[in-house]
């Protein structure tokens, strides 16, 4: 059977991979647009095929429980991203934002990053984990200036900069790994390699990873968003197209999310070694309050949105500082959930910024009214982003504020504080956008609500039920991360 | 052999920081990517001295990599850029000279103090080349912060890098993949940032980055 | 057999606080001129103008309501029945454990609520003003009362009138608390029976109205049982002020109709002694402006609750 | 097996709200829906009747948080609640199957009205925290949407931003509380209780389950939304919503406090009592000053949720000095006066949104003289502003008569704090009872009585036969709770068992339906009697008078002292009736401040008066944290526009910084 998972794990790779190359040469739009879903469903069903049966770990590539959450994850809102980029790119193409010349350009980049990011997660590997998650923030960058407008150009350039920064501290982090590692794995490629690194390391040399991790701390939690490394993601999400405003929140946040959860594994296996709990306990605080302060001045929809992204993230980043098998687990669900709404909120704003022809929120009102479908699909998802019941994140804010409370409780005052701060944002913002009198651009929504309901019903699914199979499944990833 | 290569290895890595310290006091564009081309050859000298000493001879190809890539194309690269452009004029230093150089000193200490401490286990060679090699990233991170210019900047990321390749030059096995990545990413973000030269090029009269900030997509 | 007894008792107290109410006006009054040196009008005069009021045609306003015509009779026996419930000549009558004095205060609210309704019906501004200036009185006075009940009951241990003159009777005794509920209930009583210094009952001026405002549409029948609630009104505040404070004479419960004779006389004695005092002071004092009257009864509402804080602390010693 | 009927009415009323989403556009809808969710809140009523005495039945689904499950419990407190709810929400219901015809948008009601019930009703049922918190969260969710249906008026969706962030700001308080006696896995209600405590903890709970229950509730200050969001509502939401959804925060508090916190320490009373009485007054001097006549009411249930905790404070008083029977009392109390709010608030509401659809008005000074027009509506609104006025023979007074008696029986408190307290908020709760009278008078007498302000008024109809139904039911039950209370309170009785450990004594044994708290020499109140009585002697009178007297009756123009104006100007308005007050006690509890413009003496101009009034808690509380959050947010905002080396200055600090905390870890 171990040949049939080696084969999934490889094509999860290779289908992403040579649907890149095959998209850079094809040029109608309807056609690449589908090849772009199918190969994304593809991916997909490799990563659910993965859930089922695992190959034995290898060189460069393995799976294990944790991995898989966000492989499985990654695949599926890309899938559905790809499914609403075919609706949104046509208009894009039709009101000539967006030429066929460069529709080949986006598409075989969304499957480069796809491969990137799939790359990151199964990379055995800590070089190679870092060079997929470099050519993950390369391709979004070009992606991000894809526009050409002036803002999307600074945007891009930013982005470019400040991630280059970051992937750089992220290196030196990752070369101490293996200083530090190499004294007791030996020189070579053992040194590098997860699944060796987190038998021995209890040996390693505590200081250097302390040090270690304050880099890849930075260096990743620039890719993560948090505060105060956070000043790329903004733009990036509102001037790039939207569908990548969706990839980017809702995946390759956790991909660079993901890398600093490996460490923080290595470190706390590490007995003497820092505890990186509450460096992440305050990047994620300090994240979490900051945006949500952040939210009350914006007037760009999609980057307020971008902000929100940078407030689940420092609740996430917190939730797994706290650690402990509650709050990990209320972590990792928040992260699907996180995931799973704000993209869907993408694919609801994407549309509201198409009929409406702008992305100002004070020209955008009353959309109940004038588009239901699309004004309630945004009300549910805002709602559900600002954590109220039954959507799913208030799950996983339960968890984390109650274990927080019952543990620290002077922490959960602030996080309870940027929470209510955040809320207040959101909701002045919904009640304009969502109620009132209409305005803006009343034209016909020419897409598919599928992605958009898909997610959002999975969403209200996870508050009310959680199976028990997918509890376990988290229960033991929480065990995982300590 | 114990000493002599190790007071090499020293010299060329206390060189390197040296080299950031010169760049860090240029305010002169030309100036600049001389001072640069010396940073990428005493880089690749560390490295080759480093490839020689581990007897680890695929560093010598990071080294080729070094004096051929930093100290020979990406220099004559921005001079013809700076030529097209017309950027002639110093650049500004933040803050001036004297507090940048000071608070260098402090990263140098800084670095020394974290280093030192952290890998009292290691040999003392990779100690030393660790220190520095922090020295050099802290120093680059700090002339971007301190350049108005996108061309300096651009250096100072790119002395940064050549931090991180003495260190992982310093660090001893360290399978070849990585210096491949290295120099892989070098050279894609040298594409890049030449790409988006030239687009900014295409749309403005300056590269300068400070009239870019100008837009943030929203108006205050 | 006991059943009959006590229904008579009760109704025997019921048709003697009616009769005895008009009397009770028509003495002060004629005290009042009196201490005035005028001769003033008959001691019977409230009953003859009841009667002439009954003979007369009501004159109602075009848009009076219903309400406006069932308000004096909803007035009138909530009135009745709180001077009912209120021991005059004996305790422990058969109703008398339907309410106690909160409810007796509350019945009382009754009355006033529809009093001030019935002053807005007919959408005038007189009426207005009186409405709204009782509703003021009436939002300091209840409190007041209610601190008074609240002093009483802790003494007596019940909010019972009956069992608090028997208490009263029994366990005599001089204490501050009951001082300062005396006062305010004085002054409770005062206010609201419109009386003088806070209203003045023979008064048709018009801004110095309130009571007289609130029912100044009314003619007729209408204003004839109106003005008989008001001087039952009266009558119960006496009475009341009687049985908690000097319940000397009240016949005890169960006992025969010579107890109940010298609990009727002691009660007379009790109601002229009232009556007398209330003329003395009215005349004594002059109408003070609309707006003091609230510092007035707030001294009664600062009374009640210093007796009530004095019995609370006094208790634990 | 009532506890699965509870669930699966639930699920039907949420299939209701699905069902309404179907039918958006058909004309029909309103009236199934309504009528479904009527029929539905019937069902429930019935299963909280009959279980009110009955053993608490549990049922776990295999919902919600994934190891503990969802726990749903129907004990005598739940099932009281829920008859409470559902008692008002199928009239809520039936009245709406009339009122809903009238609304310009059903399909922004419809959906949400069942979802609200089912939120209510799942509240009370639920067993363990995050079940609880959810079904909370749901209700303001659901009714959160309501109180936006009409929300092109700015002022709604203000409402609507203040509700929503005060019932966050609440859930959160509760979450927290949660956290804090959860026991490590014990979510479940049962596992909380089962678990001990450390000293300090209770006390931290009981704050912040104050913060959470009362800002649903309204307690001052934490009232500030009630009197944005419940007008904002259709009328049959807002009185769900006053009646009810307040009632559902108090059995939130009852439910935390009473049933899982634990015995209570004695300065819980303390503050419970000081909140309770402060609530009472505030609350109504607020309903004084209002002039819509929604507003009016909503800041009327805040005084009534004042009264409510004074009874809850009183017993938590009694129970931590070992008075069960004190507290059983002080309990019931503040229980039946859940119950008669529910009622004639509801009944109060009812009117109010029959004289909205009948006029368009809900400001007073624009109505006047309804009752000729409307006179089912004013008589039913009538016996509501009685019963709401504390006056016999009506429910209302029962329930502060018991309150009362309570209050009597504190000089057995040995703590100086409460000997001192319990006399003053005595003092409170009558000048609150007084006051809401005042206010009635005032919101009958402006709105029905006196002559038509406005030509909507003059136009004014009578309503609908299904609202006129529900009011009629209401206030006949007013009535019935009024006249036998013993009824009520015997009901009460496992409920008041269950939380304190005793009942007051049957109520039911004694003759003439009579209702004696502790002792019949100490105090009794026989509402039928006094009810007969009154009925009695103004029949008697009547006869009586039009036997012997003159039957004649003539119409003419109004008398007024000789100086009729015709212009229905001239009367009294709502402003004006509560001046008086506004005078004596508004400059302290609200900064009223009149500004007269009188013209000289030859000068044509109008003559102006502006009144300015506010609501103090904004001034203290909220507005200076909405400038806080304003200012970080303009500070923190800078840094929105850095530049790219700006940013990376952040970056550069943040590594210098983090590599100084490694070289200084030892």
């Amino acid at each position: 059977m171990n040949d049939v998972a080696s084969v999934a794990i490889g094509a999860l790779l290779a289908v992403p991979a040579l649907s890149a190359c095959g998209l850079a040469l094809l040029s109608s739009y309807r056609l690449t647009s589908r090849i772009n879903v199918v190969s994304a469903g593809a991916t997909f069903a490799c990563a659910i095929w993965l859930l089922f049966d695992r190959p034995a770990p290898g060189q460069y590539l393995f799976v294990d429980d944790l991995n898989i959450v966000f492989v499985v994850l990654s695949t599926f809102v890309g899938f559905t991203t790809s499914a609403f980029s075919a609706s949104y790119i046509g208009h894009e193409i039709e009101t000539g934002k967006l030429t066929p010349a460069y529709m080949r350009f986006y598409h075989a980049m969304y499957q480069s990053l796809m491969f990137a990011m799939n790359l990151g997660l199964l990379a055995n590997n800590i070089g190679l984990m870092w060079v997929a998650i470099e050519l993950a923030t390369l391709t979004t960058v070009l992606m991000v200036g894809i526009y050409r407008t002036h803002e999307a150009l600074e945007a891009a350039w930013k982005y470019f900069i400040l991630g280059s920064v970051g992937i750089a501290l992220a290196l030196f982090g990752t070369i101490l790994v293996y200083m530090s590692a190499e004294p007791v794995l030996g020189q070579g490629y053992d040194a590098m390699v997860w699944t060796s690194l987190m038998r021995q390391a209890a040996d390693f040399s505590p200081r250097l990873l302390n040090v270690a991790f304050v880099f890849l701390m930075l260096g990743y939690g620039t890719k993560v968003g948090l505060a105060p490394m956070h000043a790329w993601l903004p733009d990036a999400h509102a001037e790039g197209p939207t569908p990548i405003s969706a990839v980017l929140s809702g995946l390759l946040l956790n991909v660079a999310l993901y890398a600093i959860l490996r460490f923080k594994m290595l470190l706390a296996a590490n007995a003497a070694a820092i505890a990186p709990g509450p460096l992440m306990v305050t990047l994620g605080l300090v994240s979490l309050i900051f945006a949500g302060f952040m939210l009350y001045r914006r007037d760009d929809i999609k980057r307020m949105f971008a902000y929100s992204s940078i407030e689940h993230m420092g609740i996430i980043t917190f939730a797994f500082g706290m650690g402990g098998p509650l709050a990990n687990f209320a972590g990792l669900l928040h992260m699907t959930m996180h995931s799973l709404t704000k993209s869907a909120i993408f694919f609801a704003v994407g549309h509201i910024a198409q009929v409406k022809g702008t992305q100002k929120i004070a020209d955008i009102r009353g959309l109940t009214e004038s588009h239901p479908m699309l004004g309630w699909g945004l009300v549910v998802g805002v709602m559900a982003i600002a954590g109220l019941p039954p959507l799913g994140i208030f799950m996983s804010e339960f968890l984390v504020v109650s274990s927080t409370f019952a543990r620290q409780p002077l922490l959960a005052i602030p996080l309870v504080f940027g929470l209510l701060v955040a809320f207040g944002a959101l909701l002045t913002r919904i009640t304009g956008l969502a109620f009132g009198e209409p305005a803006g651009g009343a034209g016909k929504v020419e897409a598919s609500f599928v992605p958009l309901f898909a997610h959002l019903s999975l969403v209200l699914a996870a508050g009310l039920y959680l199976p028990s199979h997918l509890v376990a499944w988290f229960q033991n990833v929480a065990r995982l991360l300590g | 052999m114990g000493n002599l290569s190790f007071d090499i290895a020293h010299l060329f890595a206390g060189g390197l920081v040296l080299v950031s310290f010169m760049l860090l006091y240029q305010d002169r564009m030309s100036g600049l990517i001389n001072i640069f081309t010396l940073h990428a050859v005493v880089l690749s000298l560390s490295v080759g001295w480093q490839a020689y000493t581990q007897r680890a001879w695929h560093l010598f190809v990071t080294a080729a990599i070094a004096l051929i890539f930093k100290a020979l194309i990406i220099p004559l690269s921005l001079r013809r850029i700076m030529v097209r452009l017309r950027i002639h004029r110093t650049v500004e230093i933040i803050g001036g000279v004297g507090v940048t150089m000071l608070v260098g000193i402090g990263l140098v200490a800084l670095s020394m103090v974290v280093m030192l401490r952290a890998t009292a286990a290691a040999d003392p060679l990779a100690r030393e080349d660790l220190a520095f090699a922090l020295s050099v990233v802290l120093l680059g991170l700090l002339m971007m912060v301190t350049r108005r210019n996108a061309v300096s900047q651009v250096i100072g990321f790119m002395s940064l890098e050549n931090g991180l390749i003495l260190a992982a030059a310093g660090a001893k096995g360290m399978p070849l993949v990585v210096e491949i990545s290295v120099a892989f990413s070098v050279l894609i973000a040298f594409i890049v940032i030449g790409v988006f030269l030239f687009r900014i090029r295409e749309r403005f009269d300056t590269v300068d980055v400070h009239q870019l900030d100008q837009f943030r997509g929203e108006y205050r | 057999m006991a059943l009959i007894v006590d229904l008579a008792a009760q109704g025997a107290q019921m048709i003697v606080v009616l009769a005895l109410a008009p009397l009770l006006l028509g003495f002060t009054r004629s005290v009042k001129a009196r201490l005035l040196r005028r001769r003033g009008p008959s001691i019977l005069q409230p009953y003859r103008d009841l009667l002439r009021l009954l003979r007369k045609e009501v004159v109602l306003a075009d848009n009076a309501s219903w309400l406006f015509r069932t308000a004096p009779y909803a007035i009138f026996a909530a009135t009745w029945v709180a001077a009912a419930l209120v021991p005059t000549f004996a305790t422990g009558l058969m109703f008398s454990w339907s309410a106690d004095l909160i409810a007796i205060t509350a019945l009382l609210g009754s009355a006033r609520f529809f009093l001030a309704l019935a002053g807005m019906d007919v959408g005038t501004s007189f009426g207005g003003i009186g409405s709204s200036r009782e509703a003021m009185f009436a939002s300091l006075a209840e409190p007041a009362m209610i601190m008074i009940v609240f002093i009483v009951s802790l003494i007596a241990g019940s909010t019972q009138l009956s069992v608090v003159a028997a208490h009263m009777l029994s366990h005599l005794e001089l204490r501050v608390s009951i001082g300062l509920a005396l006062i305010g209930l004085v002054i409770v009583a005062i206010a609201e029976n419109g009386r003088i210094p806070v209203d003045n009952p023979a008064t048709h001026l018009e801004l110095t109205m309130v009571h007289e405002a609130m029912v100044l549409e009314y003619s007729g029948r209408h204003l004839a049982v109106i003005e008989l609630a008001a001087a039952l009104k009266l009558l119960m505040y006496l009475s009341l002020i009687a049985c908690i404070f000097f319940p000397w004479g009240l016949a005890p419960y169960g006992a025969g109709p010579r107890d109940m004779a010298f609990g009727a006389v002691a009660y007379a004695i009790k109601l002229a002694v009232g009556g007398f005092f209330l003329a003395l002071f009215e005349t004594s004092t002059a109408k003070m402006r609309v707006f003091r009257v609230p510092e007035f009864l707030g001294a009664a509402l600062m009374l009640g609750l210093l007796g009530t804080l004095l019995l609370f602390v006094s208790r634990s010693l | 097996m009532s506890i699965m009927v509870v669930l699966w009415s639930v699920g039907a009323l949420l299939a209701t709200s699905v069902l309404a989403v179907a039918m958006t556009g058909r004309i029909a809808a309103s009236r199934i829906v309504y009528a479904l969710c009527c029929g539905v809140c019937l069902l429930l009523l019935g299963a909280g009747v009959t279980h009110l005495g009955a053993v608490a039945e549990t049922a776990a689904l295999p919902l919600g948080l994934p190891w503990v499950g969802a726990h749903f419990r129907l004990d005598a407190l739940s099932a009281f609640f829920l008859t409470v709810i559902n008692l008002t929400g199928a009239a809520a219901s039936f009245y709406a199957i009339g009122y809903g015809a009238h609304e310009q948008h059903p399909s922004r009601v419809l959906p949400f009205f069942p979802a609200f019930l089912a939120g209510m009703n799942l509240v009370i049922v639920a067993d363990d925290a995050f079940s609880f918190l959810v079904a909370w969260e749901f209700m303001s969710l659901s009714s959160w949407a309501l109180v936006l249906a009409h929300h092109h008026v700015a002022e709604n969706r203000r409402a609507g931003f203040v509700y929503l962030t005060m019932a966050s700001f609440g859930t959160l308080a509760l979450l927290m509380a949660f956290g804090l006696i959860a026991a490590p896995s014990g979510y479940a209600f049962a596992a909380i209780r089962a678990a001990t405590h450390s000293p300090w903890k209770p006390g931290l709970v009981l704050a912040l389950t104050l913060l959470g229950a009362g800002s649903k509730a309204g307690l001052v200050p934490l009232h500030i939304w009630l009197p944005l969001a419940h007008p904002a509502a259709p009328s049959h939401v807002s009185a769900l919503m006053s009646g009810v959804m307040t009632k559902v925060a108090v059995y939130g508090f009852v439910r935390i406090v009473f049933d899982l916190l634990g015995p209570p320490a004695w300065w819980w009373s303390l503050v419970v009592l000081s909140l309770g009485g402060v609530t009472a007054v505030m609350g109504v001097l607020y309903a004084l000053m209002q002039h819509d006549l929604k507003r009016l009411l909503a800041y009327h249930s805040v005084e009534n949720i004042g009264i409510i905790f004074i009874g809850l404070g009183l017993a938590l008083a009694f129970e931590a000095y070992a008075m069960p029977s004190a507290a059983a009392l002080s309990l019931t109390a503040g229980l039946l006066h859940v119950f008669n709010h529910s009622v004639f608030k509801s009944l109060l509401f009812f009117g109010a949104g029959a004289v909205l659809t009948s006029t368009g008005e809900r400001d007073m000074e624009h109505l006047g003289g309804l009752i000729h027009r409307m006179p089912q509506t004013a008589f039913a609104f009538l016996v509501g502003c009685i019963a709401i006025s504390a006056l016999p023979p009506f429910n209302g007074f029962v329930s502060e008569w018991l309150t009362f008696q309570a209050i009597l029986l504190s000089p057995q408190l040995s703590s100086w704090g409460l000997k001192f307290l319990v006399p003053a908020v005595g003092g409170l709760l009558a000048l609150s009872a007084a006051l809401a009278a005042a206010c009635f008078v005032k919101a009958f007498g402006v709105t029905f009585l006196g002559r038509p302000r406005s030509e909507a008024a003059e136009r004014g109809r009578e309503t609908d036969r299904f609202s006129l139904a529900a009011m009629f039911v209401f206030a006949a039950l007013c009535l019935v709770a009024g006249i036998a209370p013993g009824l009520f309170i015997d009901a009460l009785a496992p409920v008041v068992k269950s939380l304190v450990g005793d009942r007051m004594p049957a109520q039911l044994g004694i003759e003439w339906l009579s209702i004696v708290p502790i002792a019949e020499s100490r105090s009794s109140y026989n509402g039928l009697l006094v009810f007969v009585f009154i009925v009695f002697s103004a029949l008697v009178a009547a006869q009586i008078i039009h036997r012997f007297g003159s039957h004649a009756l003539r119409r003419g123009p109004a008398w007024d002292c000789g100086y009729p104006d015709p212009s229905p100007a001239t009367q009294y308005t709502a402003s004006s009736f509560a001046q008086p007050i506004r005078r004596i006690l508004g400059g302290v509890a609200f900064g009223a401040r009149e500004r007269v413009d009188m013209p000289a003496p030859g000068d044509a101009r109008a003559a102006r008066l502006d009144i300015t009034i506010r609501d103090r808690a904004w001034d203290v509380l909220y507005t200076p944290i909405a400038r806080g959050v304003e200012f970080g947010a303009d500070q923190l905002n800078q840094l929105h526009f850095l530049t790219i080396r700006g940013y990376l200055s952040l970056v550069f600090v943040a590594l210098v910084g983090l590599l100084f905390v490694v070289a200084a870890w030892p």
